[in-house]
């Protein structure tokens, strides 16, 4: 019994820490877009004030279950693979399920989401909605595939699918990053598509789709999005970490090398335009591709 | 450019009758013609003479004269010049031949038209609103529809817009500067 | 404890000083003012370090910029616009257009006075109002909020027969909007 | 052993029964029809245990009928949907006409499938093959529609498979003296080599075709989206799974023998993994939900036979694990589709939307078994896709588990597609009348995604039998090796422990369900799918702005060159090709006497020229 409310416990800090981190950096990535456009930018808590302000929002409209429940399908996805993930080296601070980051496991509870929310925006009946969600699943099928090959690449090399024998195994042998650069070098280009930032932000462009999937959604259903937008950002960005920078054993080493992780598509999405889905598709089966064979035939070599 | 004019001039003339013509500085090129000609003349520049391209159909409301003049203006790519076919159409019950399988786009010139001032043209297609959104009564750009009276018929206005009509004297008192001569004819 | 009216005050506080620093805009551009949205969020007025920033549709936006003046056809979608947008909600009505008719005064199809068919929190007078009397007007409006002055919304719902009526007497009965179910 | 025979004789009782008493009355029909699948399911269920079984002479020949441990495992999957799609399609076809035909073929089906499964000879496996076959055929040309493109296709196929396995029991049955299955297994040693190698391949021909193999899947689209649609839930449910059933025993009894006969499990896993990639980039292509879900279960029965050729114990289970779920989830799907069908009239995406509200538990099935046909945790899809991944990993096949990945990624697609266009999406005015399906066809898709959510839980219930049948082919247990009531481990001994991820699936979504329902109750108000953000503009009643057409457009346009060429095209081609050929050979026959006179004298010069060689 008290191993369950341990692990209760410690996974509520996790979510909290992983909302407080999610939202802080997608608030400095605004301060930092803002600085390099010549421009004073939001404060870095800009994100939390707006979060509080749809919270505090009076009223909402829905279009049936499907739009209601939509959020609480994305909240799953994001919670649960940050509860997969070992947030620090030594399970202590944040005691995570109890099978320690099955990456198969992780890839499809990834995927949850982006189902809830396909039919929580389907069922509002907007066509940006549809048009937007389309294009996501599209350019997932894209990023999906280089993405897996690093995986791949890394788990046949270590006979493990587990994430904590991974960061193990960096423990001793050094990061990943550099032991199979290919596979990170196919795993970061896969991370530009999976961080839908510009060049990859047809999904909602504002514009052009209206905000797409989210659309119709505003208030409490928008905050709740915006949650586990920040959550889901988070777990990513420590499963990057875990998997290519050797993890962190506290927190400030965990700051340090999610941030500079989060750099990566940030920086490479202020400078560029907007791809179209398809050309979005071909990019991700061109160079991607190409390192994702590359780290295959690495983790068979060598 | 003269040479081209002159020789266009000629040949319209000796194949239409009725036709005058004015002829500008540049590339400008006037006709004045029947209205009943308008397919005819059309279809012959397009075809025989180069104007492969209609610019824009426009209207000019000659209310003292109770009529209605139709411009249409065409552009010859190969000889770079303008010309205006201008024809005439009484105000009352306007009708005019109808050119959209000449030039596709004079479709939407005409729905305006037909819209804005009510000149109805012969079979065309196209739904009757064009801008406007449940339009009844006048032709908002005849000459005698009251535009001003029908605004303060329709909509509210904020009181205190009359005392703005003066607004010059009060920066005058304010800056103590003189209006210039051509200004105070603007000024209401 | 919770019932109590300090702690309802300082959570009015908090919820009004989060809304007044998170300014979402409509980005619906009516009449030639939509021109001066741009330079205000662009590098040099940078509205977003007040809080302001652009949304894509009604569901998300907290204000709706009247920029300039509205024909009747417009007039329509905006209101429907408005009645799309979540409580609470602001309108900023945008240059002279919008206060008395500006230089359509005498037009036939558009209207002269805004807060007879909207509820209006800011006006921001100008023809067309640079992008510092832009800020100076979200300034205004942020202030409102923090005052728990910037109740148009709720203006809007109490009155809104005669709001309705406002419109009605000019579109007629031909149009149909659908009845908003509050 | 008496109750096989007495479930046989029930089944063709009830057979004709359903077909000569049929006729007379439509609720007899239905009573006789559902008895006899009640009888057979429950004698089933209750009496038969796996090992039981019977032999027995005609005309010498040694033949015997029984159930193995493997064989159990299909015939569970056989029986379940005959029971569950039989009470479906008693309502679903309750206004067609020629309904005793309909009934009789679907039990002389349902009985033909057992009777393969529990022949443990040769020739009975043959003629039970044979009645499957055929009785498939009128069902493919029951509703009429199509009877010369989608019936012919079928029927030549099956010919075809038919044909080739037909060869290869001669050729046993001449090599060893008897038909028996255990016989020919246990002499297949014996055989030379060019036998060993042409008889796995003939019966392979024969098993895939069933299984819509690539180059052998022309036939299944039409013929899946032609029958009735309860019918077609066993049809691609189980049906299909003969083709896997023989497939396995030929793989895994046969193939393993032969010296070198890796070769053959290597192409037939990559043929799979093509045939996956490729229906799924079909069925995307799809307007048509039959079609699509035709596809979808081409491209699924790829994953399957990824899994049982590849053939390692955790391959193996994958396979046969995927092969229930395969048939619990696009069974319901199909009966959604039969729901859908019956309730609008139309299959097609383009013109149904919005049903969400009108159909709400048709919409809960239908999630289900999308979630579980995705390989979502925590349904049973994922763990046949994660047991899958793994083998694959486990078995250094690396660039078929990126064909693999590829293909259910780009499921997602065709997934979405199928819940928008039915369900999702502008509620139209068209469409209000519709109401949901009558509870006989509700609560049968209900009990099949209760099961898929179920084995996502507890895959230990159905990987129990399939690990007893698995080791009756010979494999070591691979229970708490490989699996265990809740938790499936790799070959690596990584585990995922399904019971916890499920306790938070659940808690967290039902915490923010409650939250985002209790916050602001008030003031959240339901508004109807016209209200939508589309610049102000009031969508009139008869304006669809439902986004149907080109649904999937960027991605074919993506993968445009590799779904260019059709393999239809390349059939016609050998047709056209085969019909000049007979072209040609009827010139020979002129009809002028003289010619056939200079064939004549050829003939003998040719003889004479070469007597001394050919005497």
């Amino acid at each position: 019994m008290e191993s369950v409310g341990y692990h209760i416990l410690g996974g509520i800090v996790t979510i909290i820490v992983a909302f407080t981190v999610g939202l802080t950096y997608m608030g400095l990535s605004r301060k930092i877009t803002a600085r390099i456009q010549n421009r004073k930018g939001p404060p870095f808590y800009q994100n939390f004030i707006d979060a509080l302000k749809l919270a505090s929002k009076e009223s909402a409209i829905h279009h049936g279950f499907m739009q209601h429940s939509g959020p609480a399908f994305l909240m799953v996805s994001a919670i649960l693979s940050v509860l997969v993930i070992p947030v620090l080296n030594n399970g202590n601070w944040f005691p995570n399920l109890n099978f320690h980051g099955d990456l198969i496991f992780l890839i499809y509870i990834m995927v949850f989401g982006s189902l809830g929310m396909a039919l929580g925006s389907g069922q509002t009946g907007n066509p940006n909605s549809a048009i937007g969600v389309t294009r996501g699943l599209s350019q997932m099928v894209g990023f999906e595939i280089p993405w897996v090959m690093a995986l791949v690449a890394i788990m046949v090399k270590y006979q493990t699918t587990s994430l904590v024998d991974l960061l193990e195994v960096q423990q001793t042998g050094g990061w990943l990053m550099f032991s199979s650069p290919f596979a990170f070098i196919a795993g970061v280009l896969a991370m530009l598509g999976m961080f839908r930032y510009s060049p990859f932000d047809i999904v909602s462009a504002p514009t052009e789709l209206a905000s797409g999937p989210v659309s119709e959604n505003g208030g409490k259903y928008l905050f709740t999005m915006m949650s586990s937008g920040s959550i889901f950002a988070f777990a990513k960005l420590v499963l990057y970490v875990d998997l290519f920078l050797g993890g962190a054993s506290n927190l400030i080493e965990l700051l340090a090398k999610t941030f500079a992780i989060y750099m990566i598509p940030m920086l490479y999405g202020v400078v560029s335009p907007r791809y179209r889905t398809e050309q979005a598709i071909q990019y991700f089966w061109g160079w991607p591709l190409f390192f994702g064979f590359l780290a295959l035939v690495h983790a068979l070599v060598f | 450019m003269e040479n081209i004019k002159a020789d266009l001039i000629s040949k319209i003339k000796s194949t239409f009758e009725n036709v005058t013509e004015k002829d500008h500085d540049g590339n400008r090129l006037d006709f004045y013609v029947n209205k009943k000609i308008i397919p005819s003349i059309l279809t012959h520049f397009k075809v025989n003479e180069g104007f492969i391209h209609l610019s824009h159909i426009s209207c000019v409301d000659w209310l003292e004269e109770g009529e209605f003049e139709i411009i249409y203006i065409l552009w010859s790519p190969k000889d770079k010049i303008k010309v205006f076919v201008r024809t005439r159409v009484e105000r009352e019950n306007p009708v005019m031949p109808n050119i959209d399988m000449i030039w596709r786009q004079a479709n939407t010139y005409e729905r305006e038209m037909r819209e804005m001032f009510g000149i109805e043209f012969e079979g065309l297609v196209g739904e009757k609103e064009f801008v406007l959104e449940d339009w009844e009564g006048m032709p908002p750009m005849r000459r005698d529809f009251d535009t001003e009276a029908y605004a303060d018929e329709t909509f509210w206005h904020r009181p205190g817009r009359e005392d703005a009509m003066d607004v010059r004297e009060a920066i005058i008192e304010r800056s103590r500067e003189e209006i210039p001569d051509f200004a105070k004819k603007y000024s209401r | 404890m919770i019932n109590d009216k300090n702690s309802q005050k300082i959570a009015d506080f908090i919820k009004n000083w989060a809304r007044k620093h998170s300014i979402w805009v409509l980005a619906y551009g009516t009449g030639c003012g939509a021109i001066e949205i741009p330079p205000t969020m662009t590098s040099r007025y940078d509205a977003e370090r007040l809080g302001v920033r652009g949304a894509a549709t009604p569901r998300q936006a907290d204000v709706l910029l009247i920029t300039g003046y509205l024909t009747t056809k417009t007039l329509k979608r905006v209101i429907r616009v408005y009645e799309q947008m979540q409580d609470p909600k602001y309108v900023i009505g945008f240059g002279s257009c919008t206060i008395n008719g500006g230089m359509y005064y005498d037009s036939y199809n558009t209207i002269k006075v805004l807060d007879k068919y909207l509820p209006v929190d800011v006006y921001i007078n100008g023809c067309m109002p640079r992008p510092e009397a832009v800020l100076a007007g979200f300034a205004k409006l942020q202030q409102l909020i923090q005052e728990g002055k910037a109740t148009g919304a709720q203006k809007y719902k109490e009155n809104h027969e005669y709001y309705r009526g406002n419109l009605r007497k000019i579109i007629g009965n031909k149009y149909e909007m659908p009845l908003y179910n509050w | 052993m008496e109750t096989i025979l007495t479930i046989f004789i029930i089944f063709i009782a009830g057979t004709a029964a359903t077909y000569f008493l049929g006729k007379l009355n439509g609720v007899l029909r239905s009573i006789l029809f559902l008895a006899t699948l009640a009888a057979t399911g429950w004698l089933f269920f209750t009496g038969i245990t796996p090992e039981s079984g019977i032999e027995f002479r005609i005309l010498g020949i040694t033949m015997g009928w029984g159930i193995t441990p493997f064989s159990y495992i299909f015939a569970i999957i056989v029986m379940g949907l005959a029971l569950l799609s039989g009470i479906y399609a008693v309502k679903a076809m309750e206004d067609e006409k020629n309904l005793n035909f309909f009934f009789a073929n679907f039990l002389l089906t349902v009985m033909s499938m057992m009777g393969i499964l529990f022949s443990l000879d040769l020739i009975s496996f043959f003629i039970f093959w044979e009645i499957m076959t055929w009785s498939s055929y009128f069902m493919v040309v029951f509703t009429g529609k199509d009877v010369q493109k989608v019936g012919i296709k079928y029927i030549l196929f099956s010919a075809i498979g038919a044909y080739a396995m037909l060869m290869a029991i001669v050729f046993i049955y001449s090599f060893t003296g008897s038909v028996l299955i255990g016989d020919f297994i246990d002499n297949f040693h014996l055989f030379d080599t060019q036998m060993q190698w042409l008889i796995p391949i003939l019966l392979l021909t024969g098993f895939g075709v069933k299984s819509a193999l690539m180059p052998l899947h022309v036939w299944a689209p039409g013929a899946y989206s032609n029958s009735p649609m309860s019918y077609t839930a066993m049809f691609s449910g189980a049906l299909s799974k003969m083709g896997i059933y023989g497939m396995v025993i030929v793989l895994i009894l046969i193939v393993q023998q032969i010296p070198n006969g890796y070769w053959i499990k290597e192409v037939i896993a990559w043929m799979g993994g093509i045939t996956a990639a490729m229906a799924t980039l079909w069925a995307i292509k799809q307007d048509d939900a039959k079609k699509m879900l035709a596809y979808s279960s081409i491209g699924q029965l790829g994953y399957i036979i990824v899994g049982v050729a590849i053939g390692t114990p955790l391959a193996m289970l994958a396979g046969l694990f995927m092969a229930v779920m395969h048939g619990i989830f696009k069974s319901t799907l199909f009966m959604v589709v039969g729901a859908v069908e019956r309730q609008t009239g139309t299959s097609n995406f383009t013109e149904v939307t919005g049903l969400i509200r009108k159909m709400p538990w048709t919409f809960l099935a239908a999630l289900m078994s999308i979630i579980a046909l995705a390989g979502i945790p925590p349904l049973g899809g994922f763990i046949g896709k994660w047991m899958l991944y793994e083998s694959l990993m486990g078995s250094n096949h690396y660039l078929l588990i990126i064909m693999i990945f590829f293909s259910s990624t780009a499921a997602f697609l065709y997934c979405f597609k199928f819940l928008f266009g039915f369900f999702l999406g502008q509620e139209e005015k068209e469409w209000s009348h519709v109401k949901e399906a009558p509870a006989m066809m509700v609560i049968p898709m209900l009990i099949l995604a209760g099961f898929a959510f179920l084995l996502g839980i507890f895959p230990g219930l159905i990987l129990k039998p399939i690990n007893e049948g698995m080791q009756f082919l010979g494999y070591v247990s691979t229970t708490n090796r490989f699996w265990e009531m809740s938790i499936i481990f790799n070959d690596w001994g990584n585990a995922v422990v399904m019971m916890p991820i499920f306790y938070w699936i659940i808690g967290v979504f039902v915490f923010f369900l409650v939250f985002l329902t209790i916050k602001g109750y008030k003031t959240t108000r339901y508004v109807s799918t016209k209200d939508i953000s589309t610049s102000g503009e009031i969508p009139k009643e008869h304006e669809n702005l439902t986004f149907t057409m080109g649904f999937m457009q960027p991605f074919l346009r993506a993968v445009a060159p590799v779904m260019k060429r059709q393999i239809d095209k390349y059939y016609t081609s050998i047709g056209n090709g085969l019909e000049a050929l007979f072209d040609f050979t009827r010139r020979i026959n002129t009809g002028n006497g003289q010619t056939y006179a200079l064939y004549f004298v050829v003939f003998i010069i040719i003889l004479l020229l070469f007597k001394d060689s050919l005497f």
